[in-house]
């Protein structure tokens, strides 16, 4: 049974069809990769599975409840934890309380001080253990993304979305962003992610769904992806004849 | 660091303040004074008619000691009186701040005064909990009418020294059926139309006026009832409304500023012809010199309900300290005094003449002597010639009187005419 | 409620003059809003002290007020300048409600201020006289007097010019960036503490012009600005924050509903109904009539 | 017990804040001084709701809705229904919670200057309606009086020292459980929402129900503030109530003493306050508000987070680890 079902999902906004007619499933504890040129509709995918916004049609399941139309906080509390693809924590609290947070509410954590020692245990998890006391002001950007991996982390999700938490990152930082989603993916958690960086994807994840222009072109293995011509149509554009391909 | 000198420099003023807050411990009194407070608006949008009500109280604090203060038994001592200001800055907070200030800090023997009558009623609860007496000033008749500050001798500290609203509005009712109805609609009921400040003084002024048309039973049609927020000044709306009803009558009840707006919005944007509906009679707190100036050629005809009027000065003999308040006021203060200026004034004069018989400052004995009070009028007429509060309600029969306003060219200001009543008028109601 | 075409037309004529300065009002209040995120709540003061200067020059010098009105527009314009440079300026980048702390304070001081200088001569109200007072203009169904007409013509002609400045200017060119991306309008080389200056000082002249074409049809006094600027206030949300076409269809349909309302349920529903329109508008639309910023 | 633990810094201070002014009540005879100080701390309370609400990013430009039907519900309690005012201090601000509840519901999904403008839209039309609609029940323009929290026959003095008393309890309660609320999971959420309301949805905070809980309580606390208000010091409560003014009071108050904290609000009342009796005492007139005005916007300038920081800077340097772990600022 899919831990998450995504059927015939469409959205439009005004004239623009982000996503049309989506289809895809995520088993539990299993890596997915999404990718897609820019403005492909892989961040208004997220936003509908997280209720930001919900689909104009179609439905998405998790773990057999209904999402579609659910509000973001009832979603979050089923389960579904995300990052966002521009770091936010919430700035006048503490990176301990910015985790406090996700694991007292959608983690469900009875007391507040349960919350503090858990939440200080991912911190250390995700490498921030010595910054807990800081406020998120004074963080680098490498930080920012480890803390919002934190927080998503805290709120016990089964499910993880991580909206390009590598982009930006350089190759050393990437590899231990790499070996901290493998460490995540032990825990069982399953995980849909966004990047841009195909090596990272290839490298980490068991099944790639590729979008472009809203639409699902290829779903599959890295390999198969990498020799899916749709695929390198779409990421390297209509050149004449493709003459020099798939590097 | 620019920025630590800055908070330094504000800390040390903050901290001055804690200091300075035990400055408002009250000024020693001076030993030896009776302290009157007159409770009014300095600031806010009624400070002009509290400034005077200020100037009216100076006057005769000054006249009375000048010849020499009251003569007080119990101190067998003429004390000299000392005027202590309380400003309720036109709000309901201020009015309960003020007489907190006046009874507690300043321990005035008698509070007095005021325009707003929401905030004298705000006030009244920390009067009557201190039991002090309070010769209030505005036109509420609810000093002294709730049935909290009913007949009851214990909680009668209230000495209304005002014409009421209930006086007003029957006032009005008697001159429109006596001189407007016979001219206007003799044989059909007179279509009166109203347009007043949606307030405590408003609503007692209609109330007033619905109680005498239900007493006389005399042919009087309320066509309307438009109202105005306090502050606003543009009625054309209410005006057009009220214009497309035909009344004989507009009564436009508001305080100086409103009524001269609502006036001139009515004949000169609206287009009621001051020939066909006859505009008035207006509120006697709108009679001060600059409704004269103002008001202008249009308030030709128009009628004003006067209790003290700025420029006619009904004959008789009853008038004579009004000309001499008028003149000593205008040589002290360059301007012409207001009617709540001489509320203020003979408010003064009641309290000193009450110690005097009371012989003493307590207060106990005060409401007393005021409960039995027998002394000749002062500036404001009243009936019979002397000041006596009734022992119901503790209110003053006062003489109300229409003046009816026609042009001046010589001075381009309105000069008033007394029209009714027939004893003080000295002609009659002339139709436009 | 007999409701002839006289009566209608003369309803709607009180509402599109009321409209008229609320719309120069919120024009203002939103130009300044749209350039700096500032609320200024003592704008309805800076409308005041506009209307007592054009009264000073006429009553004292005997100078036209539809002369002196630009006099008095310069004036608080300058006025509006040293504002923004001693206030809005250094609270930039604290929180947002101390802003509206400072307008508080600066109602206190102005309001205060002019209520000191004209109160003891002139008691609460005054009104500005003019020459064409008792002029009236026939037009068959209603008579209108001069100042209307000279109070609509003035009203739309400076919208008109405003409009030439923000979009045929170099100025209005750097107010409508900043507007709408302040960091970037600075990456462009944009002098924005420039513009914030010069916005808001325009933003006090138009307020300054309200306050005089206000003054010139009702009695005012030093405290009659402050309901005005917070019903312009709810007119700039009604229309759709920063944005002048909102301000300016915002500002008449305000005028007009409030015109119609008092006639219809009475004087005591007039500010009220001026909210319940608010709040019906933002429950339909959140952002207001018309989007942010246009 | 952790969360006494917790609030350990807290009940230090309302300790403090408790004796101090007891120790002053012993100290001053001075009438008008209790009455001054009684103001300041009825106000404390109702600068300490608007501070609630604001702690969840919903600036009310409409606080007096809250204050004024405290009142008005309580006083027509006791007056009408015959509660003792004792009790009827506590049951009327019921329906100002209730009003909080409607005006968050209204405004769930506005925020900055559309929430304040519609929460002041709100006071004008509750103001029409306790005038016309329920014109029967509140008397209209007249108002109503209050009867008396001290039972009657008190002298006036003791009834001075008794809304004291009465008046500093409720307002260090208030303090304990607003800190209580801002040290809990509730508050939490609270400043969660007020930072970023979609990444709190994220983290499974349901924004609107907090939002809502924030108003309703906000709207119990005002509520009492102003019965408090009507039975000991106005004794009267008449619609001018639901003007502008009574609404900016405590949004002086709070940025004046510091947001975020609930130590601000009854640092800024006692201080604004007692500032503003000062000068009306010794200047008096135009020139004292003007200087008043001057005075404010001296500190929000130089003092843009209020007076808090400075005083927390001051009291940190007695030992006392008065400074919370991270200064919340807005």
């Amino acid at each position: 049974m899919s831990l998450l079902a995504v059927r015939r999902v469409s959205k439009r906004f005004g004239g623009l069809q982000a996503l049309s007619e989506i289809d895809f499933d995520i088993g539990p504890g299993e890596i997915v990769g999404l990718i897609g040129p820019n403005g492909a509709g892989k961040s208004t995918l997220i936003n509908a599975v997280t209720g930001v916004y919900p689909p104009d049609a179609g439905t998405i399941h998790f773990d057999g409840h209904e999402l579609t139309g659910l509000a973001a906080d009832r979603i979050a509390r089923l389960g579904v934890g995300r990052t966002f693809q521009i770091p936010q924590p919430f700035g006048s609290l503490s990176c301990l309380e910015n985790v406090v947070v996700g694991l007292l509410f959608a983690g469900k954590v009875a007391s507040v001080e349960a919350a503090a020692a858990e939440a200080r245990a991912i911190l250390e998890f995700v490498g921030l253990g010595d910054k807990a006391a800081l406020a998120p002001g004074s963080l680098t950007i490498v930080d920012l993304r480890k803390l919002e991996l934190a927080r998503a982390l805290g709120t016990g999700a089964r499910l993880l979305l991580l909206d390009e938490i590598n982009t930006g990152l350089t190759a050393a930082e990437i590899t231990e962003a790499i070996r901290l989603i493998e460490r995540v993916k032990q825990r069982g958690t399953a995980i849909l992610m966004v990047e841009h960086l195909v090596r990272v994807i290839m490298g980490a994840c068991e099944r790639i769904i590729v979008l472009d222009f809203g639409r699902k072109i290829a779903e599959g293995t890295p390999d198969e992806i990498a020799r899916d011509p749709a695929v390198i149509r779409a990421y390297l554009g209509g050149q004449k004849g493709g003459g020099d391909a798939g590097r | 660091m620019p920025r630590l000198r800055a908070t330094s420099l504000v800390t040390a003023a903050l901290l001055i303040t804690i200091v300075a807050g035990v400055g408002v411990l009250p000024a020693l009194a001076q030993l030896g004074t009776v302290r009157l407070g007159l409770l009014t608006s300095m600031t806010g949008p009624a400070a002009a008619t509290g400034e005077d009500q200020r100037r009216a109280a100076t006057l005769a604090v000054d006249e009375i000691n000048a010849t020499g203060g009251v003569m007080v038994r119990e101190a067998n001592a003429r004390l000299k009186l000392e005027l202590v200001i309380g400003d309720d800055q036109t709000s309901r907070e201020g009015a309960v701040s003020a007489v907190t200030r006046l009874l507690v800090a300043d321990k005035v023997a008698l509070v007095f005064g005021g325009l707003g009558s929401a905030f004298g009623m705000a006030a009244l609860p920390q009067i009557r909990e201190h039991g002090v007496p309070y010769i209030p000033t505005p036109s509420t008749p609810l000093f002294t009418r709730n049935q909290d500050m009913g007949p009851d001798p214990t909680k009668s500290m209230v000495f209304h020294y005002q014409a009421t609203g209930l006086m007003y509005g029957a006032g009005i009712v008697d001159f429109l059926v006596r001189e407007i109805k016979p001219l206007m609609s003799a044989d059909r009921p007179l279509r009166v139309a109203w347009l007043y400040q949606d307030s405590p003084f408003g609503a007692e002024y209609v109330r007033g006026y619905n109680d005498r048309v239900k007493e006389v039973g005399a042919g009087i049609e309320t066509v309307a009832l438009e109202r105005f927020k306090v502050g606003e000044t543009d009625y054309r709306t209410q005006l057009t409304k009220i214009k497309a009803l035909t009344p004989h009558v507009l009564v436009p009840m508001g305080f100086r500023g409103e009524t001269v707006a609502a006036i001139q919005q009515a004949v000169l944007d609206v287009g009621i012809d001051p020939k066909k509906t006859h505009i008035g009679p207006t509120c006697a707190c709108a009679d001060d010199p600059l409704y004269y100036k103002d008001l202008g050629r249009i308030g030709q005809y128009t009628t004003i309900l006067s209790l003290y009027s700025t420029h006619a000065i009904p004959k008789g003999a009853t008038f004579a300290k009004w000309a001499s308040y008028r003149k000593s006021y205008q040589e002290k203060f360059g301007q012409l005094p207001g009617l709540l200026g001489v509320s203020a004034y003979d408010a003064v004069h009641v309290a000193a003449k009450a110690i005097e018989r009371a012989g003493s400052v307590d207060k106990r004995k005060v409401i007393e002597a005021l409960g039995k009070l027998e002394m000749d009028q002062m500036v404001l007429p009243v009936h019979g010639g002397k000041i006596r509060f009734d022992p119901k309600y503790r209110e003053v029969p006062f003489v109300l009187f229409v003046q009816e306003m026609f042009w001046d060219e010589k001075v381009k200001e309105l000069r008033p005419v007394i029209v009714w009543p027939g004893d003080l008028a000295e002609a009659k109601y002339k139709q436009p | 409620m007999v409701l002839d075409a006289g009566t209608l037309l003369r309803i709607l004529l009180w509402g599109l003059v009321s409209g008229s300065v609320y719309m120069l009002l919120a024009t203002g209040i939103t130009l300044i809003f749209g350039v700096m995120k500032v609320v200024n709540f003592a704008h309805g003061e800076l409308m005041m002290t506009g209307a007592f200067v054009t009264f000073i020059l006429s009553h004292a010098f005997g100078l036209n007020p539809y002369v002196g009105v630009f006099v008095s527009m310069a004036a608080v314009g300058v006025l509006g300048i040293v504002i923004e440079r001693v206030g809005f300026r250094r609270l930039r980048g604290t929180a947002k409600i101390n802003e509206i702390f400072f307008s508080i304070a600066l109602i206190l001081i102005l309001q205060n201020a002019l209520a000191r200088i004209f109160v003891p001569r002139f008691r609460e109200y005054v009104q500005i006289k003019t020459p064409y007072a008792t002029e009236v203009l026939d037009l068959g169904l209603i008579t209108l007097r001069y100042d209307f007409v000279i109070l609509l013509v003035l009203a739309w002609a400076t919208l008109l010019g405003l409009w030439v400045v923000l979009y045929r200017t170099g100025l209005g060119r750097d107010v409508r960036g900043t507007s709408q991306n302040r960091t970037a309008a600075m990456l462009m080389g944009i002098r924005v503490e420039r513009v914030d200056m010069l916005t808001f000082g325009i933003g006090a002249a138009l307020g300054a012009l309200a306050g005089s074409l206000y003054g010139i049809i009702n009695p005012f006094g030093p405290y009659a600005g402050t309901l005005p600027a917070i019903k312009a206030f709810a007119v700039i949300i009604l229309g759709g924050l920063g944005s002048v076409r909102g301000a300016v269809v915002g500002g008449l349909l305000y005028g007009i509903v409030e015109s119609v309302a008092t006639f219809f349920l009475g004087g005591s529903w007039r500010d009220a109904i001026a909210f319940v329109l608010l709040i019906v508008v933002l429950l339909t639309r959140p952002q207001g009539l018309f989007r942010e910023g246009a | 017990m952790g969360a006494l633990r917790r609030l350990r810094r807290e009940l230090i201070v309302a300790a403090l804040m408790l004796g101090l002014p007891l120790l002053l009540l012993t100290l001053v005879r001075e009438l008008f001084v209790l009455q001054v100080l009684t103001f300041v701390f009825i106000f404390a309370i109702y600068a300490q709701s608007w501070n609630l609400a604001a702690h969840s990013g919903q600036f009310s430009l409409g606080h007096a809705t809250f204050l004024g039907l405290g009142s008005y519900a309580s006083i027509i309690a006791a007056s009408r229904l015959g509660l003792a005012p004792a009790v009827a201090l506590f049951v009327g601000p019921i329906l100002p919670a209730l009003a909080g509840f409607a005006i968050g519901a209204l405004c769930r999904r506005l925020r900055e200057a559309y929430f304040g403008m519609v929460t002041f839209g709100c006071t004008a039309i509750v103001q029409v309606l306790v005038v016309e609609q329920f014109g029967w029940l509140t008397n209209r323009w007249d108002g109503l009086d209050a009867p008396r929290l001290a039972p009657e026959g008190l002298p006036v003095e003791r009834v001075a020292v008794l809304n004291y008393v009465i008046s500093l309890a409720l307002m260090v309660a208030t303090y304990l459980v607003v800190a209580a609320i801002i040290r809990s999971r509730i508050g939490l959420a609270f400043v969660a929402i007020h930072d970023n309301e979609t990444v709190a949805a994220a983290a499974g905070v349901s924004v609107v129900r907090y939002r809502l809980l924030a108003m309703g309580v906000a709207g119990y606390i005002g509520g009492v503030a102003g019965a408090l208000n009507g039975h000991t010091l106005t004794r009267h409560i008449s619609p001018g109530v639901f003007g502008l003014e009574d609404s900016i009071w405590p949004v002086l108050y709070s940025i004046a003493g510091g947001l975020g904290t609930p130590e601000g609000p009854i640092l800024g009342t006692l201080l604004v306050r007692v500032f503003w009796e000062w000068a009306l005492r010794r200047i008096g007139g135009f020139d004292s508000l003007i200087l008043i005005g001057l005075m404010l916007a001296l500190v929000v300038t130089a003092l843009p987070r209020g007076i808090y920081p400075v005083f927390a800077r001051a009291t940190a340097a007695l030992g006392a680890r008065l400074t919370p772990n991270s200064v919340k600022q807005p």
